[in-house]
C-alpha cells in the first residue's frame, strides 16, 4: 500500500515542490534579466546593486471590500502554477532508488486543452482585482485587460488547432514525440512549416500576458499602472509573480509546440538527429533527461529574450487598435492557417 | 483728432517708421483712435474702449491689416504713474502672418469698469483674459467663463496689483513651527497667532 | 520652406512587417554598445572648469588676512538676498575686511552673479565652487557662516 | 434607477505623463473623451511680480526657471528686450554665439519632447537614446556657462565669456554624429505602424483654427501656416543664415512629430553655418554697470522650441521694470487641448499632451 502511496502522492508532491521552487527562482532571475537586458539595449547599466528580495509590507485601501481584494491575486496565481503540471520538462523517464520518475507531473492526454482552460481562468483574477480596489483607474484597467485576454484566446486556440492536426494528440508529451517522429520541429515541418502558427501564437501569447506592445491594462503612463494600482505588499508580489509565471508558461508552450521541446537544436538536420542527445552518457537515462531539460531551458530563454526585446522596441497599441488587430487580423489569419494546414496534410498525406 | 507724435530719435538716424496698418486704421476710424505713437519702430495705438470690438474686428478682417494672430493680451496697473486717469490698461499685441507686421493696441480701464472681451474675435484671448482678471481684477464683459486661472479659486486678492506686497500678505503665510523635542521645523499652513 | 512628406507603407512592407524588424534591429545593435550611465556614488561625474556649484569664500596668498573687503556688492546683486556681510577695519593694511559673512544655502539659486560683481583684485573673494552635493540633514546647517564657507564640504566616499 | 452617467476622472496633477503639474478634468463616455478642462496654476511662482521688483540683471535669473527645458532661449528673449530698451547692440561674435547656444538648446528641448512623447506612447528605448544625446548637449552648455539647466548665460550687451577652447571642437563632433542618431529614431518610430496608428489623425487642427487659438511654433507650422519668427522678424544674426522651415500638411500629431524632427536637422545646419561664419572679436559691448533704460516700452518676440516667446517690458527710467510680461507659447498651445481631445480616447490625451510639448513652468510662470 505504501508503494501506491509513494507513486501517486510522494513523488508527485516532490515534483510539484521542485517545479514551484525552480519556477520562483527563475521568475526572480527573469525579472533581473529583463531589467539588465532592456538596460543594455537602452545603453545603460540596469540594476547594479542587485538585492531583489520581494518581501514588501502589505497595504489595503480602506473602501475596498477586503475579501475580494485578498482573493483576487490568489485567483491570478493558481492558474499560473497549475498549468505547469502538464509541461514535459524532458523526454526520457529515469529511475532513482528503484522508483521510475517521469520528468513531468502528469501526462494528460488532453494536456493542451487543460492548459487552455486553466490559463483563461486568470481573467477572473484581473476583473476582481480591478473591481475590488474601488478606484476608477483600476476599474478601467481591469475592464480593458479582461476584454483583451478574452479576445486573444481565439487566435491562441486557432494556432494550437493546427498543431493538434499535425501531431494527432493533445498530450504535450505526445506532441514532442510526434515532432520526433516527423523528423523535425513543427516549425520546420516538411508538410507545412508552422511559421505562421508560431507568429500567431507568439503575438497572441504576448497579448494574453499583457506584455510588450499590448501592455495596455498596466499602461503606467495612462492609467497609473492599471488594475494593480491599489495593491502593494505580498498581494502585489503575487500579481507580479503571476504575470511573469504566465510569461514563462507561454515561452514553455511555444518551445514544446513549435520548437520541439527537449529535442536537441540540431534535430532538424537529417544526419545529426541524435548528435547532442545526451551530454552525460555515464548517467544513462538521467543524463538524457538532464540534457533534454537543458535544451528546453535554452529555447525558453531564447523566446523570453524575444519577449523582452519587443518590450524595448515597440510603442503601445491603443485599446481599440488592439481589439481590431485581434479580431480583424489575427483571427482570419488563424482560420486561413488552419485551413491551409488541413489542405496540405491532405495533399501531402 | 488723433495726434501722431514725432517718433523720438534714439541716436540712429533712420527715416521715420511708418506702419501701413496704423495709417489704414487712422484713415477708416479716426474717431476710435485716441492717440498713436511709435516706440522704437513699433506702432502703438490707444483706442477708446467703446469702439474696441469694432476696431479689432476691422484690424483682423481688413485685407491691408489681416492681424490674424493675437500674440499676447495683458493687463497693466498704472496706479503709480497715471494717478489721474483710469487705473488699468489692457494691452493687445497683434501680429499678421501675411503682412509680417505688428501693432500694439491699448485701452484704458477704470477699477470697477469692465473691458469688452475679444474672445469673439480671437479664441486665444479666453485664457489671456482670465489671467488678466486673475492677476489684476479687470473684468471682461462677454467672456464665456471668467474665473481665476493661476491662483487658487478661494484667493480673494489680485497679486499683480502694485499695492499687493511682493512677499504676499501675512494672512496667506503659514509659519514654520519648531516643537521643543524636535529640531526640525514643521510647516503649519495657518497664520501664526500674535 | 518645404512640406514634410508623410511616408506610406508599401503593401509588401505591411505584409512582411519589414519596418518592425528594422526597429528591432536598432535596439538589438544597441545591446553591445558601451553603456553611458555612470554609477554615481562610486564613479564621480567629471566637473567642467566653469561649473557653478555652491558659492564659497577663498583667500589669496598675496593678500594678507581675509580677501573679502566687505563691500556688500554681492549682497546687493543677489536676487534672493542670501548674503549678509558685516565689515571691520582690516588687520594688516588699510581698508575693510569681512567680520561676519553669512550665506543662506537654502535660498541660493547658484546664478553666479555674486562671483561676477566681486571686485577683489587677484581672485574673486566669493567664487562658485565645484561642490554639488548640497543636501544637509538639518535646515540650520544651511545657514553657513564664514568658518564653514572656507573649508570644502567633505564628500564622504560611498564605498558600499 | 438604472442610467448611464459620464465617468468624471482626474488626470493629474500627480500623473506620470502630464509633463509637470497639470490637472485635466476629463469627462469620459466609456473610453472616449466627452469634455476636458485643463487646470493650471500649480507651478505659479509669480515671475512677473518678481520682474517688477528686481532690477534688469537679477530678473534674467528668473527667466530660465520659467521654461526650464529651453533656458537659453528664455534668457535670450529677455536680454534682447532689455537691449532694445537700452538701444544697445551685441557685438557680431556675441550674436553668433547666442545663435549657436539657442539652437543647441532647441535641439535639447526637442529631444526632451521626443523622449517623453515616445515614452508616453510606450517606446521606452527612444526615451533613453534621446537623453543620451541631450546629455552631450548639456555638457556643452555646462562647459560654456557653468550650469546645465539654470543657465543665466546671456548678458545685456553681449556675452560674459567667450567659448572655452576645445568647445567648438566638441560641438562640431556632436553635430557630425547627430544625424546618425536621428536616423535611428526614424527607423524606430517614423515608419513604425504602431507609432503611426497612435499618432496619425490624432488631434487634427486646421491652419485658421490654429491661428484663432494663437498656436505658434511647430504646432502651427504642422498645420501648414508658415510663421517662424526667425524668418518673419529675424533677430540676432538669423538673417545671415539660410535654413529651411518645415511645414506640415494635415496638422495632426504625426505631422508635428515630422516637423520637429526636421527642425532638429535644420538646427544642426544652423549651428554648423554659424560656427563657420563666427567672426573673431570682442564678446561684450560697453554697458553701464547699473542698467537704467530710458522710459518706454518694447515687445520682443523670439522663436522658442515650443513657439513664440514674447517679453513685454515697460520701463519708467528706474532700474526695475514697470511691467514685465512673459508671453509663454505653452500657455497658448495648451488652450487648444479641449478642442483637440474631443472625441478621442483616453489613451490619446496622453499623446496630445505630448505633442503640444507643454512645460508647466512656462505655462504657470
Amino acid at each position: 500500500m505504501n508503494e501506491q502511496l509513494l507513486r501517486y502522492l510522494v513523488i508527485p508532491m516532490a515534483q510539484i515542490g521542485a517545479i514551484i521552487g525552480v519556477m520562483l527562482l527563475c521568475v526572480m532571475y527573469l525579472v533581473l534579466w529583463e531589467r539588465k537586458l532592456i538596460a543594455f539595449m537602452q545603453v545603460r547599466m540596469g540594476p547594479m546593486r542587485v538585492g531583489y528580495h520581494g518581501l514588501l509590507q502589505p497595504l489595503v485601501p480602506k473602501a475596498a471590500d477586503r475579501w475580494v481584494h485578498l482573493i483576487a491575486p490568489i485567483i491570478l496565481m493558481i492558474p499560473a502554477l497549475a498549468c505547469f503540471a502538464v509541461i514535459p520538462f524532458a523526454g526520457t523517464t529515469f529511475d532513482i532508488a528503484g522508483q521510475t520518475i517521469q520528468p513531468w507531473v502528469a501526462d494528460l492526454n488532453i494536456g493542451l486543452l487543460y492548459f487552455l482552460a486553466i490559463s483563461s481562468l486568470g481573467v477572473y483574477g484581473l476583473v476582481l482585482a480591478g473591481w475590488s480596489s474601488n478606484s476608477k483607474y483600476s476599474m478601467l484597467g481591469s475592464l480593458r485587460s479582461a476584454a483583451q485576454m478574452i479576445s486573444y484566446e481565439v487566435p491562441l486556440g486557432l494556432s494550437i488547432v493546427a498543431i493538434l492536426m499535425l501531431s494527432g494528440t493533445a498530450s504535450l508529451v505526445g506532441i514532442v514525440e510526434a515532432q520526433r517522429a516527423a523528423g523535425s520541429w513543427f516549425l520546420f515541418n516538411p508538410i507545412y512549416p508552422q511559421v505562421i502558427g508560431l507568429f500567431l501564437y507568439f503575438i497572441a501569447a504576448v497579448a494574453e500576458t499583457n506584455r510588450a506592445p499590448f501592455d495596455l491594462p498596466e499602461a503606467e503612463t495612462e492609467l497609473v499602472a492599471g488594475f494593480h494600482t491599489e495593491y502593494s505588499g505580498m498581494k502585489f508580489a503575487f500579481m507580479f509573480l503571476a504575470e511573469y509565471l504566465n510569461m514563462i508558461l507561454a515561452a514553455l508552450i511555444v518551445s514544446v509546440l513549435f520548437l520541439g521541446g527537449w529535442l536537441p537544436v540540431t534535430f532538424g538536420i537529417p544526419g545529426l538527429h541524435g548528435l547532442f542527445g545526451n551530454f552525460l552518457p555515464f548517467l544513462g537515462a538521467a543524463g538524457a533527461a538532464i540534457t533534454g531539460f537543458f535544451w528546453l531551458a535554452l529555447k525558453v530563454f531564447a523566446v523570453l529574450t524575444v519577449y523582452l526585446w519587443l518590450r524595448a522596441t515597440f510603442p503601445r497599441y491603443r485599446y481599440d487598435q488592439l481589439m481590431s488587430l485581434g479580431w480583424k487580423w489575427l483571427i482570419p489569419l488563424g482560420l486561413v492557417h488552419v485551413m491551409v494546414t488541413a489542405l496540405l496534410m491532405l495533399l501531402r498525406g | 483728432m488723433a495726434t501722431t507724435e514725432p517718433p523720438e530719435e534714439n541716436g540712429s538716424v533712420e527715416q521715420a517708421p511708418t506702419s501701413a496698418a496704423l495709417d489704414r486704421l487712422l484713415a477708416t476710424m479716426p474717431d476710435a483712435v485716441e492717440h498713436s505713437e511709435f516706440q522704437r519702430g513699433a506702432p502703438i495705438v490707444r483706442i477708446a474702449p467703446a469702439r474696441l470690438l469694432e476696431a479689432m474686428t476691422f484690424l483682423r478682417d481688413d485685407p491691408a491689416c489681416r492681424f490674424d494672430l493675437l500674440s499676447s493680451l495683458c493687463g497693466m496697473d498704472l496706479s503709480l504713474t497715471r494717478t489721474d486717469g483710469p487705473r488699468f490698461d489692457v494691452v493687445y499685441h497683434l501680429y499678421s502672418v501675411e503682412h509680417r507686421h505688428v501693432l500694439t493696441v491699448k485701452i484704458a480701464v477704470a477699477e470697477e469698469q469692465e473691458a469688452p472681451s475679444v474672445t469673439g474675435i480671437w479664441v486665444t484671448a479666453n485664457w489671456h483674459e482670465r489671467e488678466a482678471y486673475d492677476m489684476f481684477g479687470i473684468g471682461f464683459a462677454g467672456h464665456p467663463d471668467l474665473r481665476r486661472i493661476l491662483m487658487p479659486d478661494g484667493f480673494d486678492a489680485f497679486p499683480l496689483r502694485k499695492d499687493f506686497p511682493l512677499e504676499g500678505r501675512e494672512k496667506d503665510h503659514g509659519c514654520w513651527r519648531r516643537p521643543e523635542d524636535d529640531d526640525r521645523y514643521t510647516y503649519v499652513a495657518q497664520a501664526p497667532e500674535k | 520652406m518645404s512640406v514634410v512628406q508623410r511616408p506610406e507603407l508599401s503593401f509588401w512592407k505591411k505584409i512582411f512587417l519589414v519596418e518592425l524588424f528594422q526597429g528591432m534591429a536598432v535596439t538589438f545593435t544597441h545591446w553591445w554598445r558601451k553603456p553611458t550611465t555612470e554609477q554615481y556614488p562610486r564613479e564621480r561625474p567629471k566637473i567642467l572648469p566653469r561649473f557653478r556649484g555652491i558659492p564659497k569664500l577663498q583667500d589669496h596668498a598675496d593678500v594678507p588676512g581675509i580677501l573679502c573687503i566687505a563691500c556688500n556688492q554681492c549682497s546687493i546683486i543677489c536676487p534672493d538676498d542670501c548674503i549678509t556681510v558685516h565689515g571691520e577695519p582690516r588687520t594688516e593694511g588699510k581698508g575693510k575686511q569681512a567680520k561676519l559673512f553669512i550665506l543662506d544655502y537654502e535660498r541660493c539659486c547658484l546664478c553666479g552673479l555674486c562671483e561676477e560683481v566681486c571686485p577683489t583684485s587677484p581672485v574673486p573673494a566669493i567664487f562658485m565652487s565645484h561642490e554639488y552635493e548640497l543636501a544637509r540633514y538639518k535646515r540650520v546647517d544651511l545657514m553657513n557662516d564664514m568658518k564653514e564657507l572656507y573649508d570644502p564640504q567633505p564628500t564622504k566616499e560611498y564605498l558600499k | 434607477m438604472l442610467g448611464t452617467r459620464e465617468l468624471e476622472i482626474n488626470l493629474g496633477p500627480q500623473h506620470p505623463s502630464t509633463h509637470g503639474v497639470l490637472r485635466v478634468k476629463l469627462k469620459l463616455d466609456g473610453e472616449t473623451i466627452v469634455e476636458s478642462d485643463p487646470v493650471i496654476g500649480y507651478l505659479h511662482r509669480g515671475c512677473e511680480k518678481l520682474g517688477e521688483n528686481r532690477n534688469y540683471i537679477q530678473t534674467e535669473v528668473y527667466t530660465d526657471r520659467m521654461d526650464y527645458i529651453a533656458a537659453i532661449n528664455e534668457n535670450l528673449v529677455y536680454i534682447e528686450a532689455v537691449e532694445r530698451l537700452l538701444g544697445v547692440e551685441a557685438p557680431p561674435r556675441a550674436q553668433y554665439m547666442r545663435v549657436i547656444l539657442a539652437e543647441f538648446q532647441r535641439i535639447a528641448s526637442h529631444l526632451v519632447w521626443l523622449a517623453t512623447h515616445a515614452l508616453d506612447i510606450g517606446a521606452m528605448s527612444v526615451f533613453l537614446y534621446c537623453f543620451r544625446e541631450r546629455e552631450e548637449i548639456l555638457d556643452l552648455i555646462e562647459g560654456y556657462c557653468g550650469a546645465r539647466l539654470t543657465t543665466n548665460a546671456v548678458r545685456t550687451g553681449g556675452m560674459r565669456l567667450d567659448f572655452p577652447e576645445g568647445w567648438l571642437g566638441s560641438a562640431k563632433a556632436f553635430c557630425d554624429e547627430f544625424p546618425v542618431r536621428l536616423k535611428e529614431y526614424d527607423t524606430l518610430l517614423k515608419t513604425n505602424r504602431i507609432w503611426m496608428g497612435r499618432t496619425k489623425d490624432i488631434g487634427v487642427i486646421t491652419g485658421e483654427r490654429a491661428l484663432a487659438y494663437g498656436l505658434t511654433g511647430p504646432c502651427l507650422r504642422a498645420s501648414g501656416v508658415n510663421y517662424d519668427v526667425r524668418k518673419a522678424m529675424p533677430y540676432e544674426v538669423y538673417s545671415e543664415i539660410e535654413f529651411d522651415v518645415p511645414l506640415g500638411s494635415v496638422g495632426d500629431t504625426y505631422d508635428r512629430y515630422l516637423v520637429r524632427l526636421e527642425e532638429m536637422r535644420q538646427s544642426r545646419l544652423i549651428i554648423l553655418q554659424a560656427m563657420e561664419k563666427m567672426p573673431q572679436g570682442p564678446v561684450m559691448n560697453k554697458v553701464p554697470k547699473r542698467i537704467k533704460p530710458p522710459a518706454g516700452e518694447v515687445y520682443v518676440v523670439n522663436e522658442g522650441p515650443r513657439g513664440e516667446l514674447g517679453v513685454y517690458l515697460v520701463s519708467d527710467g528706474t532700474d526695475t521694470a514697470a511691467r514685465c510680461r512673459f508671453k509663454s507659447p505653452c500657455f497658448v498651445n495648451l488652450q487648444a487641448l479641449p478642442e483637440l481631445a474631443k472625441g478621442h480616447m483616453v489613451a490619446d490625451i496622453v499623446a496630445l499632451i505630448g505633442t503640444l510639448d507643454i512645460v508647466l513652468g512656462c505655462i504657470d510662470r
